[in-house]
């Protein structure tokens, strides 16, 4: 914001300055953090007045959705204070899903429709009670029905929003085991006698009646 | 492809004269090698001989062969179907009706050489086009909107499967000290055998069909036995004809005369 | 970026107009990812037609250090293509694509829904492990379906973060894309011989009397 260049406007109608302010703009642009003079200067041809170029800009921008504003002797772009109402509503902090959570979710992807038993039995450790319910808060798993064992336990599967994230169009699309090796996904050897493990879910609930929960947190990591 | 790879080495060897160079490590595959030569020639792809083509493949593995390079089956079968594509090529028409002509099968193999070729020159345009991170930068410090329809939680498709797989991995890593890895199965032998076969325009000795990385005679031997019986089977099924002229002798293979 | 912008010029000078080109800029601006018109037209005041709002914006970018570009159907701020040079510095280490990976690339993309046994088909060796789940590990290739061929084979298929990372507005601009069509590279199989077209993946016999294939399952490194 130098009052300076006011007084040469001249010089803003010629190419080269125009061109600097350019290179400026994409600097400022695609920087990480504000930029100084001096990191201007180094990057822009020799002969630019960095004052000149950053107060063009930021007059340019003066109206606009986006203002070049000085922090600490630093230029960066900001969204205009009248607008950043828009943003806030709406800003939010991704957060990864953790080791353990991709693995029961793409469990239940696999073998849904699955009780938490079933997960745990096929994982080999009790999960927590959070990692369930992490996934349906993110809206990718849900409660599908009850199974018809003593105690009619709820069963788990995936959602609509689950497909869409994934970009599949339906459960059906997952690589089955022998895609995966062909992926190169899965370690080519392994699962060769791994036909019969295929049908695991008919017969979960008599192995899951039959057998205690591995209890441990030292079954797996 | 102008960079990083080795198909130069051959492109050298056939320019200068029988300055042959063999070098089989950064081919991938027999199609790759064709297509190699095929730059040689120096034409569109649309146009090269395919008659040229084939001697100067047939006579790279003749040379590779020479100086002991090691040459994986799958060359091997290719210099076959090309020996045999000569032969159709040079072979007035007209005879044996039931196979198809070798301008027929020369087309063929000018058409996947160019769809091969094509795919590589689209591939390299890509590259050379606009890429985020290399040609156009986003904005270095976002203050954060997001799609509408953007989770809060992230996981990609990938961490998806692969967490799937190493789950299948630790679950099957118990039986894999169980299974010997070395046995060639009759249903790759079948696999093999159905593949290979239709190379195999006149008799073939059944250990032509071997596949050719067995590391022991252990491998060896189950080869035999497993691709001994998929030709048998495979007889049945009408595919192919056998024929062994006294005990003990060697076993031959090739096409059903008839189409089943 | 509708052409029919053009004949309203009109809009472009009235004052609500104006506000709603700061309201997209700023939303643009500070996006993570390119947007598209369903969340720009969320955010906007009702009554705001996204497709004149952000044509104008591309406009008044178009001659500027950063453009407004469309990538896949959203739209996103870029640096200048031609001020590569002085953004060296924020560069990332490029992602070094073997061959193989190039070419498969390539051939998913062009191809798409392809399926690997197509893949290695075109490539006359068998996919090497490592390849295909580099692409999606890339985040450039996904499950794209099944095909409804014997075996239901996956189909892979490209994502928006590749057509965001070569700068593509959707598949249909893939740079020689037309060219490869009119030459007909992209039919399944030559005419000459059986008409088996569609249905290529349950017909190894067909194939290998053809021509060969690599047929071991190691083919390669």
């Amino acid at each position: 914001m130098s009052g300076g260049s006011e007084l040469v406007p001249v010089r803003e109608a010629d190419a080269e300055f125009q061109s600097y302010v350019r290179m400026a703009e994409a600097l400022l642009f695609a920087a990480v953090e504000p930029l100084d003079e001096a990191t201007l200067k180094a990057r822009l041809p020799q002969g630019a007045v960095i004052a000149d170029v950053v107060g063009a800009l930021t007059r340019s921008y003066a109206n606009r959705g986006v203002n070049l504003v000085e922090v600490g002797g630093r230029w960066t772009f900001r969204t205009a204070p009248d607008l950043k109402y828009l943003l806030e509503f709406v800003q939010q902090e991704p957060r990864r899903l953790s080791k353990a959570a991709v693995e029961t979710l793409a469990i239940v992807a696999y073998h849904q429709p699955v009780t938490r038993a079933e997960i745990e039995e096929i994982r080999g450790v009790s999960i927590s009670k959070g990692t369930l319910d992490l996934l349906i808060e993110a809206g990718w798993a849900k409660i599908a029905g009850r199974k018809r064992t003593p105690g009619r336990p709820v069963t788990y599967g995936t959602t609509e929003a689950f497909l869409e994230h994934f970009s599949l169009k339906s459960v059906g699309d997952l690589p089955g085991i022998d895609e995966l090796k062909a992926t190169g996904l899965l370690e080519a050897r392994i699962a060769s006698n791994d036909a019969s493990g295929e049908s695991e879910d008919g017969e979960a609930e008599v192995r899951a009646a039959e057998l205690p929960l591995a209890t441990g947190p030292d079954a797996e990591g | 492809m102008s960079t990083l790879d080795e198909s130069n080495v051959v492109s050298t060897a056939f320019s200068g004269d029988e300055v042959l160079r063999v070098d089989l490590a950064g081919y991938e595959g027999p199609l790759d090698i064709l297509l190699g030569l095929a730059r040689t020639q120096k034409v569109d792809i649309t146009k090269i001989s395919i008659l040229a083509l084939a001697e100067q493949y047939l006579a790279f593995i003749a040379e590779a062969k020479r100086i002991r390079i090691e040459i994986a089956a799958d060359y091997l079968v290719m210099a076959a179907w090309l020996a045999y594509l000569k032969s159709r090529l040079l072979l007035p028409p007209g005879e044996e009706d039931d196979e198809p002509t070798g301008e027929e099968l020369a087309a063929d193999l000018t058409f996947r050489l160019g769809r091969l070729d094509a795919f590589r020159r689209v591939g390299e345009r890509l590259f050379a086009g606009i890429l985020l991170g290399r040609d156009v930068f986003a904005r270095g410090a976002p203050e954060g909107v997001r799609v509408i329809k953007a989770p809060i939680y992230e996981a990609s498709l990938f961490e998806l499967l692969k967490a799937y797989a190493d789950h299948k991995a630790q679950a099957g890593a118990v039986a894999l000290t169980i299974t010997p890895k070395t046995v060639f199965t009759f249903e790759q032998a079948t696999r093999r055998l159905t593949a290979l076969i239709g190379m195999a325009m006149d008799w073939q000795e059944l250990e032509r069909f071997l596949p050719g990385e067995l590391v022991d005679d252990f491998t060896r031997r189950t080869a035999v036995a497993s691709t001994l019986s998929a030709s048998l089977e495979l007889a049945r099924q009408g595919k192919l004809d056998i024929r062994q002229q006294a005990a003990f002798g060697p076993i031959y293979l090739r096409k059903a005369t008839r189409t089943p």
